[in-house]
């Protein structure tokens, strides 16, 4: 839908921004302009400067260059209570939730309805809940604390805080990273809703097809420079990758090899339960074989796959190339050769002060040790040697990985299975926050993974991605295996059909 | 779950855990004990002077404590009080504050002690010192200073100033006024911290600074008022010691710190921040005073009680099944 | 000055010892009393000492019920002990305070309530806080050490002599008075200490304090060192940097002091007491005093109101009668 | 950009590490305080045998910290340092354990510091105790059952085990043995923690204790080690102190646990684990030693002592410039 005629003045304008980190110059003189009533959309590879720069806009870092315009005013946003006087709200790309605070009290945080100090608590709730409502949540309860709520509520009271601001503009950083489909959805009509009356979105998103659904006009970062501002959301996609990535790299999954006679049975699970999540989850991956689970967010897909590595204690059986995989040890699943990629790498992966290089050898420190004595030099060898494989840029493996972006972190996680022929590969939400350049790179690696004899369990909230990628698909709802099909025979609409239980026709099946 | 919107099938994992009561755990340890104190000791335990004295035993701990439960909460430590508390106690004993009558003596003990509490938190958040380090400095040269200005004496309170000793021996409704103090002072904090703007900050603050600040929130500022309310709590305390020994003294509060992080730990606050409750610190605290109780009352020897001491405080924590405590 | 330990034979425990002290009749069974008892935390030799001794002197009447509280270093909570022996209305009181300021107020209500108080070694300032008070002369300590290094050292011919002093805890009273006493007495023969620290009562403060000053004195004449049981670490320290140049004198009167006195091997020449027997004293008196008895060996019907312990000097010369009366730190 | 210059991007990083060499503000610090000494004391600071004194001192407590630095960095705290100490040297001078010799009370030290660690251990890690509250427990008991044992009393080593004591009375190129193996403890300590896998685990379990189990590292299992690690730290500790005092006893290690922690914190360790270095540690504790030294070179009284040292930590750590400590 076309926003406000392109003569009125822009809302917001940034110009020349820079921003040096100790060793790294993030952003290196980018522009930015946005007008009032539309979706603009950030665009660039991971570590291309996004985040960096809507952090500039939300006053949470100071530009070492540059200047920004709001409605052809020059404004400083000192500090972010100068940014959201602005009106300027942020949904930033970590969750920046207190997790021991209420719904309503993270929604009101910093800017809370009180009289002399003392919080209305009644006023705050009644506020949350109308915004909570508004974003088609009434069901999340104003009062839980945060911590209790799964990622994807969180991602709703993350929303619902920029909302309570009442801002003129607001900045999504990968707001549908943590969402399902059908959340992603409901989060579109939230935003052409605040369009509709002016407001100005900033979104960031690696999902290519999101932007081209909901946005207006897209700008493109590549490091740390703008090289295209204000393309209309019709840019055909080729053209935007080959702008983000320099290249011409197609969104495009690498081909499936041939059946190649009968495989042996790598992984075979057996009535795998744990009471509340999932129930008698039976299923088998034979080496070579990529098989996909597929599922809305909640459906228990996580906890499947922390099962199967014994992260997670289940009754019934893993047997790992027909020997038991013992439960709740983790350790021994290493040793059989098995490596899981969980769905949350700062939480769950990575030791974000630690080089690049620890955090890929951690999981094989025995080899590159001899009776527990670290060869460092052949540890160093092979960090370097993934790297390079990888494309993780910077590519230097004694940075700490937390100065890494999103998507070359996703990468390092990926690294430290990589370090030997492995049996058997977990990976959970693989592509979260990793841009369209290095998923192609990911797909790759674990295609030729596939190829060396590994076998792949994967689970993406991405139906196409688990159609483009996977041999065989497992539909998952409610924590039971509702549907099994070679991926070939599956579309995207019958998917989203099975794992939503839309049809009388799947009830039955459990 | 049966409906066919997509909203019903996000609605499930919304739902947090059930039959989480909290300080469950905590009560049913001062059951136990209370149980323990009534077998062993029948005709002494429940008496009312003997709970009575309890209370009061808690009140100057207590007071500290409540400071610490803000601290801690918003992310620190603060090893300083039971130093801080002495360092007021002598100030306020001085010949030359005595001489100005009780009202200047309790102004001097509550001002002194917030003083090294906002110097506590000036380290912390502009010298951006750590915590634990900040706190012990200050521990350290707060007992010299104690030591130095009443040249190692412990300082009676004199006659004139007995209004002072008279908040420990005078009593209402049964209870010595100290205990009045003490219940005002957890009152007061409990309403700070659970329905003001500050409180809720402070779990903010602790429970992931950067959000704080991306949310506005000075803070800084806040860092160091926190460590200001904590002195605060130390003069207050510095009051009720002065009232129960009628001396000041720099020897006052020695190893308080441990017994106040303790209680506050036990009582379900993490030591990394951003969750906790006054409530129970307070019986975290209490449980402590208890079994000091039956102890005196049933004559253990010291190295008993010490053992004993050890193997109560696990059972204590273990049956609190820190459900909240621990991830994984 | 009643209570010779010179007359009494003993053993290990000194406790036993000290039957002999008041005789005539007095030890004849007589009404049954509660003592309560409140001292410190026993985590230091001579306090030990306390304890044992008194709970042994309590064994050895019928009559006698003990009540000992539990000991402790915190005066919040001796104050709650003391409190809690008001509350269960025992006839008399034995109490080391760990201030006697600071524990004046409860033992004056122990009074008030019509509880005979004996205050052992650490006073009170206000003497309606006690019925009688019974302890060790900390002054006469110090001029006990000032004396004998005094003399030895005006018979060694030295001029200008380094002394070193290495006190207790320093914020107790007793530690200033002993301080005092020492520079008084050693006044008198023109000397003055010249360093001075404290320690904290224990084997290991003693160590830490002692090297680092035999590093800042290279030559020293004598020292005095408050506390027999921190003295163990002190003289580790002096054997560890090999220095014997000076003579040591030690305090309250440990066995292992003794023995070491008696070896004649070290510098320890001499020390001087300061017996926990006053606590089987104490408890013989809390006695008398709740059965409204004197003591036989005076004159008067009642006990005194005070009562010190003379502190005497043990060195190689005597140490054979002391010894059985030293404690075992 | 990524084609052409790969090489150049990777090369800016390197020029931001520099400046930041590690410990540069405690080393400036330690030579300070050393000007300090030698232009107070010029004739007794700078002396060999003052400087041997130094180091026997720390040696000690030196030991203990480089097992509480392990401890810290896999992001716990040890509480019970001290007083596991304290136990180990009573357990190993008993009349029993004397009759067998100097090297079975060697044995013994280290035998019951190891398995009290443990225990702290094995509560932590399988009772899911918090560590505070655990090794708290653990202080408690163990000085109380030291006390038990020794009947409160010093033990002393006896003529015939005099083997211990000449660990501190002999000396080797001019350092008394104790000192060689202080120096042996904290060489071994570093191999561990920079050169083995155990090392690298205990970081990982510290920084993100659920990445390290996702990554098939058995947490648990090394926590527990951790903590047996620290005791038998505490075991040997315990042979050097029964050296140094020719004594066991329950008052051994008062407050050990303050000092070690001030001292791995200063060093740079967060508390909240992850992060850290021996040598850092040992710097922190040298600089505490040091301090201690100089006071009584000069002849200062406790309570300018105490003010002077609270000071002197403030400037210690500012000077330190906590670049790598803080974030934000
Ligand atoms: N605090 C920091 N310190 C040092 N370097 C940083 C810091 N924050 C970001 N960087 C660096 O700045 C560059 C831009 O990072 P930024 O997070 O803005 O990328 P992004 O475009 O948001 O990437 P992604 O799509 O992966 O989220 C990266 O090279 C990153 O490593
Ligand atoms: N924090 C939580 N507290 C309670 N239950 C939770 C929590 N998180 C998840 N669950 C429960 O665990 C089950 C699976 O949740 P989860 O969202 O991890 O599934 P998933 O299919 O792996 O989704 P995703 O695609 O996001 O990984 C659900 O039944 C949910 O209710
Ligand atoms: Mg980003
Ligand atoms: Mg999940």
């Amino acid at each position: 839908m076309p926003a406000s005629p392109p003569d009125t003045a822009p809302l917001l304008t940034m110009r020349g921004i820079v921003k040096r980190f100790p060793g790294v110059r993030a952003l290196d003189g980018v522009d930015l302009e946005v007008r009032a009533g539309e979706v603009h959309c950030l665009l660039g590879q991971n570590g291309a400067g996004k985040s960096t720069l809507i952090k500039i806009l939300a006053g949470a870092h100071q530009p070492d260059e540059g200047e920004v315009l709001l409605d052809g005013e020059p404004v400083r946003l000192a500090t972010p209570t100068a940014a959201m006087r602005q009106g300027i709200a942020t949904i930033y790309q970590e969750l920046d939730l207190v997790d021991g605070l209420s719904v309503a009290e993270n929604i009101l945080l910093g800017h809370e309805r009180a009289s002399f100090g003392f919080t209305r608590r009644g006023e705050s709730n009644r506020i949350a809940a109308d915004l909570l409502r508004r974003l088609g949540h009434g069901e999340i309860p104003p009062g839980t604390e945060v911590g209790r709520l799964p990622p994807a509520a969180k991602q709703i009271v993350s929303m619902a805080r920029a909302l309570s601001h009442d801002a003129r503009l607001i900045v999504m950083d990968e707001p549908s990273a943590a969402l399902a489909h059908d959340e992603v959805a409901n989060l579109f009509r939230i935003i052409r809703e605040i369009t509709a009356q002016g407001v100005a979105v900033v979104y960031i998103s690696h999902r290519l097809e999101e932007i081209r659904e909901i946005g207006d006009r897209i700008t493109v970062l590549k490091d740390g420079r703008t090289v295209a501002v204000g393309l209309p959301a019709t840019t055909p996609t080729g053209r935007v990758v080959s702008l983000m990535t320099g290249r011409d790299v197609e969104y495009v999954f690498p081909p499936r090899p041939a059946p190649s006679g009968e495989r042996p049975e790598v992984l075979r699970v057996e009535g795998l339960t744990v009471p509340g999540v999932f129930s008698d989850v039976s299923f088998s991956v034979r080496a070579g074989e990529i098989v996909g689970l597929a599922g809305l967010v909640g459906s228990g897909r996580s906890e499947i796959l922390e099962a199967v590595y014994g992260a997670r204690r289940a009754s019934g059986r893993v047997l790992l190339d027909g020997r038991a995989v013992p439960p709740g040890r983790t350790a021994a699943s290493v040793r059989l050769g098995m490596g899981l990629a969980p769905e949350e790498r700062k939480a769950q992966a990575l030791l974000l002060d630690q080089s690049v290089t620890r955090n890929i050898t951690l999981a094989g420190l025995g080899r590159y040790a001899r009776a527990g004595w670290m060869d460092r030099r052949r540890e160093a060898a092979e960090a370097a040697r993934l790297v390079e494989a990888l494309d993780i840029r910077p590519p230097d493996p004694r940075r700490p990985v937390k100065t890494l972006s999103g998507g070359n972190q996703q990468k390092a996680v990926l690294a430290r299975w990589l370090v030997e022929p492995r049996r058997l590969l977990l990976l959970d939400e693989p592509t979260r926050g990793v841009d369209v350049g290095a998923r192609a790179e990911l797909y790759a690696v674990v295609r030729r993974l596939a190829d060396e004899g590994v076998a792949v369990l994967l689970v993406s909230s991405e139906v196409p991605e688990v159609l483009g990628l996977a041999d065989r698909v497992l539909v998952v709802r409610e924590g039971r295996i509702v549907h099994e099909a070679p991926a070939v025979e599956l579309d995207e609409h019958r998917v989203l059909d099975l794992v939503m239980v839309s049809t009388n026709e799947e009830s039955h099946v459990d | 779950m049966t409906e066919a919107t997509p909203t019903s099938v996000a609605r499930r994992p919304f739902l947090g855990r059930i039959g989480e009561v909290p300080h469950v755990g905590l009560v049913a340890a001062l059951v136990l004990l209370a149980i323990v104190g009534l077998a062993t000791r029948p005709e002494n335990f429940a008496t009312s002077s003997n709970l009575v004295s309890i209370l009061a035993l808690a009140s100057t701990i207590g007071v500290i404590t409540v400071g610490m439960t803000f601290v801690i909460i918003g992310g620190g430590i603060d090893l300083s009080v039971g130093a801080v508390m002495a360092l007021s106690s002598v100030w306020a004993t001085t010949l030359a504050t005595q001489s100005y009558g009780p009202v200047v003596m309790i102004l001097c003990a509550v001002l002194v002690g917030t003083g090294a509490g906002l110097v506590n938190g000036f380290l912390i958040s502009y010298g951006r010192m750590v915590p634990f380090i900040a706190t012990l400095a200050m521990l350290v040269a707060a007992r010299g200073l104690a030591q130095r200005m009443s040249g190692q004496r412990t300082q009676l309170v004199q006659q004139a100033n007995t209004a002072i000793v008279e908040l420990s021996t005078t009593r209402v409704l049964g209870l010595p006024l100290l205990v009045y103090v003490f219940a005002l002072v957890v009152a007061l904090g409990w309403i700070l911290l659970n329905r003001t703007t500050f409180g809720r900050r402070t779990y903010a603050v602790g429970g992931n600074p950067e959000a704080a600040r991306l949310a506005g929130i000075d803070v800084r500022r806040h860092t160091m008022l926190l460590y200001g309310l904590s002195g605060l709590c130390c003069g207050i305390a510095a009051v009720l010691i002065m009232a129960r020994t009628t001396t000041g003294s720099s020897t006052h509060g020695d190893l308080y710190e441990l017994d106040a992080i303790a209680a506050v730990i036990i009582g379900g606050t993490l030591l990394s921040g951003g969750r906790g409750t006054i409530i129970g610190s307070i019986l975290g605290l209490l449980i402590f005073t208890v079994i000091t109780n039956l102890f005196i009352l049933n004559g253990l020897n010291t190295s008993d009680q010490l053992i004993a001491k050890g193997l109560i405080i696990v059972v204590a924590v273990l049956m609190q099944r820190r459900g909240a405590l621990t991830g994984t | 000055t009643s209570n010779e330990p010179a007359a009494q034979p003993g053993a290990a425990a000194p406790a036993a010892a000290t039957t002999a002290a008041a005789t005539g009749g007095n030890d004849q069974p007589g009404t049954q009393v509660t003592i309560g008892f409140s001292a410190p935390a026993a985590d230091h030799g001579w306090i030990a000492a306390i304890a044992k001794n008194a709970e042994a002197a309590a064994k050895q009447y019928s009559d006698v019920v003990f009540k000992p509280v539990e000991p402790t270093n915190d005066i919040n909570q001796q104050i709650s002990a003391v409190e809690s022996l008001i509350q269960a209305k025992v006839d008399v009181l034995v109490l080391l305070p760990n201030d006697g300021q600071q524990l004046n107020q409860v033992a004056r209500q122990a009074m008030d309530a019509g509880i005979p108080v004996v205050n052992l070694d650490r006073v009170f300032p206000d003497k309606l806080s006690y019925r009688t008070w019974i302890g060790g002369d900390n002054y006469g300590m110090g001029v006990a050490a000032g004396h004998y290094i005094g003399k030895t050292l005006k018979e060694k011919g030295v001029s200008n002599p380094v002394i070193v002093e290495i006190q207790g805890i320093a914020t107790l009273p007793l530690t200033q008075d002993r301080s005092k006493g020492f520079a008084d007495a050693l006044k008198g023969y023109g000397f003055s200490v010249t360093a001075k620290q404290d320690a904290q009562f224990t084997v290991e403060s003693g160590t830490e304090v002692a090297a680092n000053l035999l590093q800042a004195h290279k030559k020293i004449d004598a020292i005095w060192n408050h506390d027999d049981d921190q003295g163990i670490g002190v003289l580790a320290a002096i054997k560890e940097a090999n220095r014997s140049e000076f003579i040591m004198v030690g305090g309250a009167g440990s066995a292992n002091a003794m023995r070491e006195i008696q070896s004649g091997s070290g510098v320890l020449a001499a020390t001087v007491t300061y017996s926990p027997t006053m606590a089987s004293s104490a408890i013989k008196l809390a006695r008398l005093i709740a059965q409204g008895k004197g003591m036989s060996d005076l004159t008067e019907n009642q006990v005194p109101q005070s009562i010190t312990l003379a502190s005497e000097t043990v060195t190689k010369d005597n140490v054979a009668t002391y010894l059985p009366l030293g404690f075992e730190s």
